[in-house]
């Protein structure tokens, strides 16, 4: 595992997917050591908003990982090629529903399974009356089941998943209860 | 009636009646097991009548029941080659249906 | 070929190893607890349904029908009821009613109650075929004999009634309504004072 | 020609194992295509013990979600516990005494041996021999009553709290913790005689259930079948949490990587938390074993938060999404069954149905905890 | 032999037998009291207590209901231990209905008399309550019960069965640390 | 038939019936005392049991070939005792090594399917591999 | 007449040692098992729990029987009456004394072979019958068992045939005479493997009574209960019975064939008591193995018996044959 | 000579007729049914009956033999082999029609009669000289070992070859499964 590659590349392919309107003129990725140190009222006007996509490096001690990037919905691919490439395992993929922002959040948590603690955080936004993003089933097989529960809890639709089916609840279920407004 | 256990006739009336089931059964039976089952059938009332002129009639009292232990041997060992062979063609041709093996060859 | 017959051997040693130590187990004493028999005694850790603890100076129970215990409740199994009485400090409690089935025995609540007034009990072998009888109401539990009323402090019935009073002819000095009742019902909380 | 039309290759049959099943350690239910003796497809079907933990996290609050931990894996919930009270503690960097610390490790470490047993009991009555079950049973209730001691209950721990633990241990604990561990002690050599070198036991594990190191990194395996797939990780030392990093014990690591490993390990990490205890009943300092100043009503500050621990079938570990109030906004849970079960439709393919089951048990499933 | 079916609306009564008069069906209770065989049936924490109070510390085969029957068909009491929820509760049913008479059942822990800690207004998930849909005959509160309480609960049925109680009662003491 | 060879049959004959009202007696009276109908909550009292589920497909299964095989060597075995048991009971009766060499031979044929089936992997169970699809 | 009336006083008596057989058997297994894992065992029901057997009995007797829907009925019904039929009739030929025999057959070893080989059919029967997939495959695996075992209990009798030239299972006995040097399972000068064929024949008779570890016809683990997974109440009680008589049966040919029978180890005081002390001895045995080891597995199983009892049942076999022709 | 019913005779005579109806009602169970399973238990039932007779013809060893080889080993056989080849036989049922019933039983009925018919009308010698022994199992063996000794070994290579082709026939299939 190489630290510096992990989030040099990780780097590289937040920055490729960054919408290309709002060119900002020289640091289109947003490097910097999270929390207080940014100032806070910026910190809270940023958290205010929606993220945008970039890497934060967190602290651990504090987070409990140490990267955390944001990418497009169609680059979690690419983003498992490379963790997967450098001997990473997904831990878990989560769903969170953004409903203010009417977003859904996808939060897959890499490790390293082995000697060294390194912990990386990828996420993607997708829109939530549209929640459509690739699976990756086919490189972690963890994947399948962890992806199957997010899309039966959140309605998070993974393409190409072999097995989108009920998995935790009755079959018969037609709601998605992680959803903010979700009332049985 | 009794005492039918004690006339050879007896013996041999079961035995053909066994054998004739053993027949029914083999033209009837749509299927090879089936049919196995009934030539069973035929070989145990040819047992039974070997056993009783065996035992009726035969100077040697050991001959009718050594011949039949060997077709005891030998429907063993039949049973054994044909169930292997309509597995065999069971395998091939997914069904152990005389009528559709008959078909296969048209 | 030889490993044919050492797998035989090795394999034999081992059962019969296995065999030697159940048959010793078997020679021991078992150490099975004759339940309706013999019972253990409860650390005073243990938590049973929670129980409203007597305060041993005043045989009452010290809740100060606060609340908290219900707010922090988790599972919501804890409805207090309580009502004011004069002459008595603070709220009184007439119901205290645990819904033990859906608790859980966290001890939120226990850890909630400022004055301590509850706690686990050691309840540990409850069954029984009806299951409203685990709908318990504590207070009552606490006095199976009969819920005692709460101590009045003469003092402080003076002043709630004069409070009262003064409330009344608040009251009265607005409009003027009749002031009968509130006499009637201190006359008779009086009377309970001196039996 | 009809019947021979609707020929199929493969002479498989489905047959349905668990919900109800002994084999499956509670509810889970396994869809199993069988091709004669052979597996086909094996496929997990979870959600019959589903029991919305996640969802209540966004209901509760932060202190009300305290029992929701003793039920997740509640052979051991004191690792459950840990990693709520880590994970909150980090949010809210609230500073835990030391002795809270300790406690919580002395806790964890018995509650793991506790696991352990009850695993390997069942694991056994699995396979047919009901008296190692039995014995492990007996040793385990010395344990739960020197937990009971402590924390009031037996199984669905509810012990500690943000900040430390929910109340201090006394000389009787300490005292018998210390018993029991020289009585323990001798038990696993004598484990190991009746069952272990048991030649019909060695005969159903030994080979059986490979899974390589690979493919656990691929489910994202960990704790015992991590471990008895030759990789060396356990939070308690790649990512240290606590006061492990202050205790001296070994990792126990198989490289065979069939069930036999995987019950090695867990036989092992017994003998190491009994390590573990000890020192850390010789380090136990005096102090408070709450942290003051904790507030009642909790508001961890904005953002994501994540706590790892090992707890005895793996890692453990929680995120949460803090939106600054006094519930979660998001809890998810990574329970480690979850993760190691994940792997079985693909390891099993082709195994015997009895190599299954036994696979099965090796990974030591929880039911409640994959369900959540 | 038949199996009639009755009508879904379930009774606690035991459907009457061909045969029966007043004595024999008091030996015949007093036998079934005594060998109640629970089915295999873990779904939970609860569970693991069922397991323990079956091992040597509480030993449930002192009183003849060690044997743990996998097959429903073979059980007389249904020991729900545990959590029910949507998705098993279909099971639970058809696992009742597939036990022969007589049967009973058993809630043991708070999650099968309510849903126990598990719910809470605009829950989605779990029963709330075995007796929601099965005719419990006895309930064992606690999260999870003491293995003791499970005996308990097993007295209790064998007092509902035969009408009196053979076993004393306990009542619980606390240890005093001195 | 000789009076000791009818005597045999009798007794044979009376202890089957002993059998039989083992058999029957026990289901006679589960007949007349049990109770005569069952609880049901989803009329699923006589379907199968397949551990709380609905069972999946047919119940009469294809299965085990192994099976098969097991019993087709266990036939040609029992054949063989069948020969082997006369054989044995006038052994002691017969002088000579000649009987001894008829055994060995006979056992020696019939072991050669044993040799036969453990090379050609009839006691070998070992784990399938399946093309990953 | 007086045979009339031996007769039926055997048939009595035999019932009633069944029926107590089958009854304790059951309680010996529970309150061992108890005392092997560090419990009781049953014991509120009765003085010592020995009312429930009893109770456990009544119970079963007063329990429905549901007959599944997509049963074979016929079948069904008839398998557990069909395996306890051999199970009885066998007591007609085991010599519990000298004189205390119900029937002398001098066919009597080969027929316990034969009728008991009805009960793995019937197993199978009752497997097929259920209409259940566990059972199917349980009765499969439980027939295979039974048969694959068959080969070296058959060898192995054969064995002893040899040696006594007689199958009339008292004959056997008595050519053992008294002293236990003299029994079957030390006769060193019969063939060296003595011992080994004895343990053989040991194995071989816990594998046909479906004992742990063999217990592969109710392998709960796996298969539920096993090939009577769809009996309940009495028909379940059956097979359990079954089991019973069967697991005497075979503890008692072990013991007329290997040791001794009636005869007594130290020269005195031959009679059933040392028979029945004998049998119980390995009785005992079984309920010892039972809790201590966990379950084979198929395979290995049926590879134990092809790979290890039939090739050594064969060579003993012919040690046998050589011995007896050169001393 | 008719022995009174509750002589042994008589008694036996009444068990032979048991017998020669358990025969026929075997060999009707396994003729007439359409399920396979129960022409083999139908089988067995017919066998046990055989047996039966077997033994009222002084060949106690013979009878207990059937019972060996084809209820416990035959019949098991089989019933395997059904499991493996047709589990289900709701297909047979169609297949059974009125005519090849009709056939199949005149057929029978034709064979079953004439051999009947040439039995009972036979004229069968009684043996003109002595029994040379009592053919007993020791008899049998002698005889085995003596005049028979190469039937004997040859029935083992009979049986080795059967197994052998069994084996392969059986297993040609396993591995491309
Ligand atoms: S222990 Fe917990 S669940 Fe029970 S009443 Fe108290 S707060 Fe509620
Ligand atoms: S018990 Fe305690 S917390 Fe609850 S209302 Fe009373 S005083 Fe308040
Ligand atoms: S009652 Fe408590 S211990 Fe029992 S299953 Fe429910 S949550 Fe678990």
């Amino acid at each position: 595992m190489d630290r510096a590659k992990i989030k040099r590349e990780l780097e590289n392919l937040a920055a490729a997917g960054l919408p290309a309107e709002p060119v900002q003129e020289k640091a289109p990725v947003e490097v910097q050591a999270e929390g207080e140190a940014g100032g806070k009222e910026k910190a809270k006007k940023a958290e205010e908003a929606p993220r945008k996509n970039g890497l934060i490096e967190t602290e651990y001690a504090k987070r409990g990982a140490h990267l955390d990037v944001q990418i497009n919905p169609d680059q979690v691919v690419r983003a498992a090629e490379i963790l997967d490439g450098e001997g990473m395992t997904l831990e878990m993929v989560t769903g969170v529903d953004w409903i203010k922002d009417g977003q859904l959040e996808v939060i897959y948590d890499y490790s390293h399974a082995g000697g060294q603690l390194f912990r990386v955080v990828v996420r993607a936004r997708v829109d939530r009356n549209k929640p459509d993003i690739p699976t990756v089933c086919h490189i972690y097989g963890g994947a399948n089941w962890h992806e199957r529960e997010t899309w039966e809890m959140l309605g998070i639709n993974f393409a190409g998943h072999p097995q989108l089916e009920h998995f935790l609840l009755p079959e018969d279920a037609d709601f998605y209860p992680l959803r903010k407004d979700f009332k049985p | 009636m009794l005492t039918l256990s004690t006339h050879l006739n007896t013996y041999l009336v079961i035995g053909a009646v066994l054998f004739g089931f053993g027949i029914f059964g083999l033209v009837r039976r749509p299927s090879l097991i089936g049919m196995l089952i009934s030539v069973e059938l035929v070989l145990s009332g040819a047992s039974v009548n070997f056993m009783a002129f065996n035992h009726f009639l035969a100077p040697d009292p050991t001959v009718g029941q050594i011949i039949t232990l060997f077709i005891m041997a030998i429907a063993a060992a039949e049973a054994a080659i044909a169930l292997s062979i309509v597995l065999a063609v069971y395998r091939n041709y997914k069904s152990i249906e005389t009528e559709d093996l008959v078909e296969l060859k048209g | 070929m030889s490993g044919y017959f050492t797998d035989i051997i090795t394999g034999l040693k081992s059962l019969a190893v296995g065999l030697q130590i159940t048959n010793k187990e078997f020679l021991t004493k078992p150490i099975t607890l004759q339940y309706p028999h013999e019972a253990v005694k409860m650390t005073p850790r243990y938590r049973g349904h929670i129980e409203l603890i007597k305060d041993p100076e005043t045989g009452m129970n010290k809740c100060i029908s606060c609340g908290m215990c219900e707010k922090g409740c988790p599972s919501g199994c804890i409805t207090v009821k309580s009502e004011k009485r004069p002459g008595v400090k603070g709220k009184v409690l007439t119901a205290y009613i645990l819904n033990f089935t859906t608790c859980s025995l966290c001890g939120q609540c226990v850890e909630n109650c400022k004055p301590g007034a509850i706690g686990f009990s050691n309840e540990y072998n409850l069954a029984s075929t009806r299951r409203e009888d685990y709908i318990f109401d504590l207070l009552r539990k606490l006095h199976p004999e009969g819920i005692p009323e709460p101590e009045v402090d003469p003092e402080l019935l003076k002043k709630e009634l004069e409070k009262q009073e003064a409330a009344k002819q608040a009251a009265a000095a607005k409009k003027e309504p009749a002031k009968k009742a509130p006499a009637a019902e201190g006359g008779e909380l009086k009377a309970e004072e001196k039996s | 020609m009809s019947s021979l039309a609707q020929s199929h290759l493969r002479e498989t049959f489905e047959l349905n194992i668990g919900p109800q099943h002994p084999a499956t350690h509670g509810v889970l239910r396994i869809k199993v295509v069988m091709d004669g003796e052979y597996i086909d497809r094996a496929e997990p079907i979870l959600g019959y013990i589903h029991r919305m933990h996640e969802k209540m996290g966004e209901n509760r609050t932060w202190n009300q979600f305290w029992p929701n931990m003793g039920r997740l894996d509640y052979l051991s919930a004191i690792a459950y516990n840990h990693c709520y009270a880590g994970l909150v503690e980090r949010a809210m960097e609230i500073v835990v005494p030391e002795r809270a610390e300790y406690i919580r490790v002395i806790t964890a470490e018995l509650n793991r041996i506790q696991s352990h047993l009850l695993g390997f009991g069942a694991y056994i009555m699995d396979l047919g021999g009901f008296t190692p079950l039995m014995y492990a049973m007996d040793e385990r209730e010395q344990i739960l009553d020197l937990l009971e001691s402590v924390t009031g209950s037996r199984l669905t721990y509810c012990y500690f709290r943000f900040g430390g633990v929910y109340n201090d241990i006394d000389d009787d604990f300490i005292t018998g913790t210390r018993a029991f561990i020289k009585r323990f002690r001798p038990q696993i050599p004598i484990y190991h005689k009746l069952v272990t070198g048991n030649v019909i036991l060695m005969d159903r594990l030994i080979g059986v259930g490979p899974v390589s190191a690979e493919m656990c990194r691929k489910y994202g395996a960990t704790g015992p079948v991590l471990r008895g797939s030759g990789v060396n990780y356990d939070i308690r030392r790649n990512e240290p949490y606590s006061v492990y990093p202050e205790l001296d014990f070994d990792i126990p690591v198989y490289k065979e990587c069939d069930s036999m490993a995987r019950y090695m390990v867990r036989m092992d990490e017994m003998v190491q938390s009994c390590r573990i205890i000890e020192q850390a009943l010789d380090k136990l300092p005096e102090g408070p074993v709450m942290a003051e100043k904790v507030p009642k009503a909790l508001k961890p500050p904005k953002g994501d938060f994540h706590f790892a621990v090992e707890a005895a079938r793996g890692t453990f570990s929680m995120r949460t999404v803090s939106d600054g109030t006094n519930t979660s906004y998001r809890m998810r849970l990574r329970s480690p069954t979850y993760s190691n079960v994940s792997l079985f439709e693909e390891a099993s393919r082709g195994m015997l149905l009895s190599d299954a089951l036994a696979f099965l048990g090796s990974l030591d499933p929880v039911i409640p905890e994959m369900d959540r | 032999m038949g199996t009639e079916s009755i009508p879904t609306t379930v009774e606690s009564v035991i459907p009457p037998a061909l045969v029966q008069f007043h004595q024999l069906d008091k030996l015949r209770m007093l036998a079934r009291a005594n060998s109640l065989w629970p089915m295999t049936f873990g779904l939970a924490c609860c569970a693991i207590e069922m397991l323990s109070s079956g091992c040597a510390r509480f030993d449930l085969s002192r009183f003849g209901a060690e044997v743990f029957r996998p097959s429903p068909r073979q059980s007389d009491v249904m020991i729900v231990a545990g959590t029910i929820n949507k998705k098993m509760m279909p099971a639970v049913k058809i696992l009742y209905d597939q036990m022969p008479e007589p049967k009973w059942v058993i809630a043991m822990g708070n999650c099968a008399i309510s849903g126990g800690p598990f719910v809470y207004p605009g829950q989605y998930n779990v029963v709330e309550g075995a007796d929601t849909f099965l005719p419990v005959d006895v309930y064992i509160p606690g999260c999870p019960p003491r293995p003791e309480a499970l005996i308990e609960g097993l007295l209790e049925l064998e007092e509902k069965i035969t009408g009196n109680r053979r076993w004393p009662r306990v009542k619980p003491e606390t240890m005093v640390k001195g | 038939m000789e009076q000791q060879a009818l005597l045999d049959l009798l007794y044979i004959a009376a202890f089957t019936l002993c059998g039989l009202a083992f058999g029957f007696g026990p289901l006679l009276i589960v007949y007349l005392f049990s109770p005569r109908g069952t609880r049901q909550l989803v009329n699923k009292t006589r379907i199968p049991i397949e551990c709380g589920m609905l069972t999946i497909g047919p119940a009469w299964i294809r299965y085990g070939i192994l099976y098969y095989l097991y019993a087709l060597m266990f036939l040609a075995f029992d054949v063989d005792v069948l020969f082997l048991f006369p054989v044995a009971a006038a052994y002691n009766d017969f002088p000579g090594y000649r009987g001894f060499v008829e055994i060995v031979l006979f056992v020696a044929i019939l072991s050669l399917a044993i040799v036969y089936a453990w090379n050609k992997g009839v006691f070998k169970w070992e784990r399938k591999v399946y093309q990953q699809q | 007449m007086n045979e009339l009336i031996r007769l039926l006083s055997y048939m009595i008596g035999i019932a009633a040692f069944l029926g107590l057989n089958l009854a304790y058997l059951g309680w010996v297994e529970r309150k061992g098992a108890g005392h092997f894992q560090r419990r009781t065992g049953p014991k509120e029901v009765g003085p010592y729990g020995l009312l429930q057997p009893l109770a456990d009995g009544l119970k079963l007797m007063s329990k429905q029987l549901i007959i599944p829907a997509n049963a074979d009925k016929a079948l069904y019904m008839c398998a557990p009456i069909l395996i306890m039929v051999p199970a009885v009739l066998l007591f007609v030929a085991i010599p519990f004394g000298e004189h205390l025999v119900p029937r002398e057959f001098n066919f009597g070893l080969i027929m316990m072979f034969a009728f008991a080989s009805v009960g793995g059919l019937s197993i199978l029967i009752g497997g097929w019958g259920s209409g259940n997939k566990y059972s199917l495959i349980a009765g499969a695996r439980a027939v295979s068992q039974n048969v694959a075992y068959e080969i070296p209990m058959l060898l192995t009798a054969i064995n002893i045939v040899m040696i006594t030239g007689s199958m009339d299972l008292n004959e056997i006995i008595r050519q053992q005479g008294s002293y236990f040097w003299n029994w079957n399972i030390f006769r060193l000068d019969k063939s060296v493997l003595m011992p080994v064929s004895f343990l053989v024949f040991f194995i071989c008779s816990l594998a046909e009574t479906n004992r742990t570890p063999f217990d592969m016809g109710e392998c709960e683990g796996e298969l539920v209960a096993g090939y009577h997974t769809e009996y309940g109440g009495m028909g379940f009680g059956l097979f359990m019975m079954a089991e019973y008589a069967n697991l005497v049966i075979g503890c008692s040919l072990t013991t007329i064939l290997f040791l001794g029978g009636w005869q007594s180890p130290i020269g005195i005081w031959p009679g059933p008591h040392w028979f029945l002390l004998k049998m119980y001895f390995l009785v005992w045995c079984f309920v010892w193995i039972r809790w201590t080891y966990p379950r084979t597995t198929f395979w290995g199983l049926l590879n134990l018996s092809w790979k290890y009892l039939i090739p050594f049942s064969l060579v003993n076999l012919l040690l046998t044959a050589l011995f007896i022709k050169v001393f | 000579m008719n022995p009174s019913l509750f002589s042994p005779e008589g008694l036996a005579g009444v068990i032979f007729l048991i017998l020669i109806c358990v025969t026929m009602i075997g060999a009707i169970i396994a003729t007439c049914t359409t399920r396979l399973i129960r022409s083999v238990s139908g089988l067995a039932v017919c066998f046990v009956g055989v047996a039966g007779l077997y033994y009222f013809l002084n060949s106690p060893f013979v009878a207990m033999m059937e019972l060996l080889i084809y209820v416990g080993a035959v019949c098991v056989t089989i019933a395997f082999a059904i499991m493996l080849a047709e589990p289900d036989e709701a297909k047979q049922a169609r297949k059974i029609t009125g005519l090849s019933g009709g056939l199949a039983a005149i057929c029978g009925g034709f064979f079953a009669y004439a051999l009947a018919y040439a039995a009972v009308n036979g004229k069968w010698m009684t043996p003109a000289v002595k029994r040379v022994n009592d053919g007993s199992l020791k008899e049998i063996g002698l005889s085995l070992l003596t005049r028979y000794s190469m039937v004997f070994e040859l029935v083992s290579i009979v049986l080795l070859i059967a197994i052998v082709g069994a084996l392969v026939l059986a297993q040609s299939g396993r591995d491309k499964a």
